[in-house]
């Protein structure tokens, strides 16, 4: 087990407590936007795609490294994208007719 | 600066991230807060990726920089495209998110090969067999969704032998691997029967059954980054990958409570689960239907309406239309609201994006809980395109499939009026005996064009 | 900086999270036993006090670590015991006649 | 077993407490589930402990459970007191945490020196100075709420200024410590000034303040035993800090709002806080005043009736009789609830432990969002023996000391009775307009009395 093992664990399970919390009282309208909001965080994993293309170590986890670049990084522009329109159609009712 | 300050700067910029993310969420609990949670997310998204450009070990920056740029561009339209294609987006992106974690874990194990140890061999296979079965898995999800693929429910006899088996075969080949990690020839083997258990997965699951699968998917997808944030050590993506995790996994329990199906049931992927076709629907009984004109009438002698939408207004895009029916009502001092059963349509929160992308004010969305009391109150409950979602049979007959089922109350109101084409029968297939009451009218019709014509009707036949 | 660090503010501020998230949910009715209870968990530091005096290193340090160990000891039993009888007393209506 | 096995063992050991501590803190959320929580967290700390017991480090067993046993022996008691000792037990287990927090630093140090690193200093005088404040702090509120120290405000010219610089002195040597870890002669005067800073904290601070000191300092000894955590990098500790800590600062701040008082004021030790010494009544003003014959005549002619406890109720120790009255009453046909405003006696959720001790049910306590829509439709609104929290100047007067602190809205019920032993004021020191009202009855005396007085009335004369 590397050192590091037990702590990515203690990180994990308080991670994932605080997700339970969180997303529990998250607005029920707001559902369909929570789902892509989470979709473009975890697009995250760009980091690390990032990281394998970049030490170019050899030609193949460079590419590899590469086409998953562009697959996260789709996920995180796109994600951001919709939920950002799908947050701006929320309106209360004296907002409407500014 | 010295390469460990340069280490601590970057762990310390992704805590910044991480505690943005979590704000992120946070500020999802309401929609006045909602868009800054947006904001902190692409803050924290930034920074982490900023931050992960500065780390001293990438030397190949050209091209990264030319992958994030096809990122972008294919990310563009996926942000773009319009609400009633959501669904399929979501599993889409599943996809793409699924992909790039097995490609990295893929190219990470290349990378250690043979060198790896018997534990990071076995993070190693796990995350690749979880990434590899949701990419195929979304793949045909959204497949289904956009209708590429059938929606029906395929199955064979033995399904579950054969599924479970391909998932066995995966387990043992990634346990030879860990056992002796220089057997590099079966590493291809393990991604591959993973990719294949995906399709076995998703494929004998109709189409309706996709929003589960979907956001089961989404947890799996979280798990996945979360695995790769063991085997690289990477904090970012542990709690990024955990928070995506919960998510799914409370949107789905969420889902199967409403549908009042067993949760282990959806979790083993449903295997089997084979659509009832409709039940014949008795004979003898009559139903009352009416014209827009009919409605028209009705509607405009009320004083209080309640909008019961489901899966029918999104197939129909009705919401542009019915938020013509809500304006003109609330001008002749109607009070219209509309109530929204957790799983009406596809996907958790359909019903919410749709009627707000019509402009209608998040205030008059009601969740069932704060609905059902209402409707006795209620003079007319108009139900557009929903069925299961106001099925009374879920309360009474224990012999109904959705036996159990919460519902909307809307055979409580004075007057039920119901917009869809035809008697047949909804996603879970059965009859709905809402429909035979003496209080209920059917409008017949295809809801966009019968909801227009209510308008026009309302309108004097003078609008639209 | 020693290397577990990093791990260990990773982890402190997201406990730090969870017990916001937490706290802020605890009925208005158990404000007195939430600071028993977080009390008796927080005695929990008995467990470096056993470390400091089991190691045994120097005199001093043995002493304090037993004072330690008796201080901190003496807050869990205590903590816990007087959450429960608090806890005990707060019936419903249809509870109280048996 | 391997020492890294038992290393690995330890470790998940710590994390199955962890997990058990935030559910014991989540199962408080209901009164339903407390009892669960309390089992979860001893659980988590019975793991905890006897993990730590397994460390291989451990030589000197023997004197360990001797200093355990003397630890139970003395908690023992300290679980016992009555509920109306409880503020002072609170702030004496606080100085025993922070005790042993500081111990724990102190002896880390003298192990380490002369080989401690920059870094570990730091740690280490930190967590030294807030342990050693917060000891001496704790004991200063305790002995002011047992009533051994007094409980007026001790204050000085140059307080502020006396104080701040004994806390500066303090970072100061703790500064030439980081930078000279070698000059181990000075860390003594460390710890000394840390506790001087405690004494000259807590002490110009009046009695009735203590609750939100406590509370702060509930949320200094978990950050000292959080600070602990990063010194030994022990996570347990670490989480059970940021637990503690983050309870107390949310206590605080709610009584801060609930005091309508600032919250960097009491954040920064509400230095020099001078109490405002009882407002001159004004003349010429009148007051009812009524036997415990006519109060009884009221109650029992009443239909619903709300009681507002206060302080008064806890020194008086009145709440076994108020119970007997709320019996009485009930059995009577009358509906009688509880209006509990959150700062309402002298810690947080104060009263709600004292009436559940004299068995009334929780179902009958309303928070004061729920029990100020109530008052308009009350009979008749009991105060017994609180006032700060009844008073109405705060709604209108803006120059009052607690203008715009949300009380509970008595004054909107038909009838007011108030039991209290004079006209003089509660703890803000100013006058109540709340008594000249000419719907108040003013019941003078103590409150057990007076309520013991009552009851016996409505028992006709015949009972207790
Ligand atoms: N939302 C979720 O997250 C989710 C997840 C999993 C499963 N589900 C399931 O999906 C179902 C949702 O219930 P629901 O009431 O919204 O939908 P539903 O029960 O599937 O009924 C939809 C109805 O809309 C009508 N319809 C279809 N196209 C129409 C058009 N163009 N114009 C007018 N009407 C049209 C159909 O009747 P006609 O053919 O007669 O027109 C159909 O009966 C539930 O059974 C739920 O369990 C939902
Ligand atoms: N709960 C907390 O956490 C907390 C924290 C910090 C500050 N505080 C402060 O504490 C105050 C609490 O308000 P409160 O209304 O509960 O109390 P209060 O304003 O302090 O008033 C208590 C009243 O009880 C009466 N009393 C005393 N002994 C009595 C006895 N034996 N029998 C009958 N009456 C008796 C006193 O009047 P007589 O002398 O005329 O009898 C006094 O006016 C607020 O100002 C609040 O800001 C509370």
């Amino acid at each position: 087990m590397p050192s590091h093992f037990i702590s990515s664990v203690y990180v994990f399970v308080l991670a994932g407590f605080i997700g339970f919390e969180v997303i529990k009282h998250v607005s029920r309208l707001l559902h369909t936007p929570l789902m892509a909001l989470t979709n473009a965080l975890d697009a995250v994993v760009v980091v690390a795609a990032i990281i394998i293309a970049g030490r170019a170590q050899t030609p193949l986890s460079t590419i590899l490294g590469l086409v998953a670049v562009a697959a996260s990084f789709s996920n995180m522009v796109g994600g951001f994208l919709i939920t950002d329109r799908m947050l701006r159609m929320f309106k209360l009712s004296r907002q409407k007719k500014p | 600066m010295s390469l460990l300050t340069v280490r601590y700067l970057i762990d310390f910029a992704y805590l910044l991230a991480i505690v943005l993310f979590i704000l992120a969420l946070r500020w999802l609990s309401s929609p006045a807060t909602a868009r800054r949670g947006v904001l902190a997310g692409e803050i924290g998204a930034a920074v982490a990726v900023l931050a992960t450009l500065a780390n001293p070990q990438i030397v190949a920056y050209k091209w990264i920089l030319v992958a994030l740029l096809i990122g972008a561009i294919v990310g563009m339209p996926l942000g773009l495209v319009p609400m009633t294609a959501v669904p399929q987006r979501t599993a889409l992106s599943h996809a793409f998110g699924a992909l790039s974690a097995a490609l990295i874990g893929i190219s990470e194990y290349y990378v250690r090969e043979p060198h790896i140890t018997k534990f990071g061999m076995a993070e190693i296979s796990l995350e690749v067999i979880i990434g590899g079965l949701s990419f195929t898995g979304s793949l045909i999800a959204a497949g289904k969704l956009q209708e590429v693929l059938p929606q029906r429910p395929i199955t064979y006899r033995g399904q579950n032998f054969v599924s479970l088996s391909v998932l066995g075969l995966a387990v043992i080949l990634a346990l030879i691997l860990i056992l002796h990690p220089g057997d590099a020839y079966l590493f291809p083997f393990v991604v591959v029967v993973s990719l294949l258990f995906g399709v076995l997965l998703v494929t004998p699951i109709g189409g309706a059954d996709m929003p589960t699968v979907i956001s089961l998917l989404n947890s799996y997808v979280g798990l996945s980054a979360a695995l790769l944030g063991f085997v690289l050590n990477n904090k970012v993506l542990i709690v990024a990958g955990a928070l995506d995790g919960s998510s799914g996994f409370i949107l789905s329990v969420i889902m199967c409570r409403a549908m009042n199906r067993s949760f282990t049931n959806v979790m083993f992927g449903a295997f089997g689960q084979v659509q009832s076709s409709a039940a014949a629907v008795e004979q003898g009984r009559t139903v009352r239907s009416a014209t827009p004109e009919d409605a028209a009438a009705i509607l405009s002698a009320a004083s209080s309406v309640i909008v019961a939408p489901g899966y029918g207004m999104a197939v129909a895009q009705a919401q542009h239309k019915v938020r013509e029916l809500f304006d003109i009502l609330t001008k002749r001092g109607v009070d219209v609201k509309f109530a929204i059963h957790p799983v009406a349509g596809r996907m958790p929160g359909h019903m919410n994006v749709l009627l707000a992308e019509a402009d209608i004010p998040y205030d008059k969305l009601l969740d069932m809980d704060a609905a059902n009391p209402e409707f006795p109150h209620a003079d007319v409950a108009l139900v557009i395109g929903a069925n299961d979602v106001t099925n009374p049979a879920a309360r009474t007959d224990a012999g109904s499939p959705i036996y159990g089922m919460p519902i909307l109350d809307v055979d409580k109101a004075r007057t039920v009026m119901v917009i869809k084409r035809s008697l047949s029968p909804g996603f879970a297939g059965i009859d709905n005996p809402l429909y035979y009451l003496d209080k209920t009218l059917m409008l017949f019709g295809d809801a966009k064009t019968f909801v227009g014509d209510i308008v026009r009707e309302l309108a004097g036949g003078s609008s639209a």
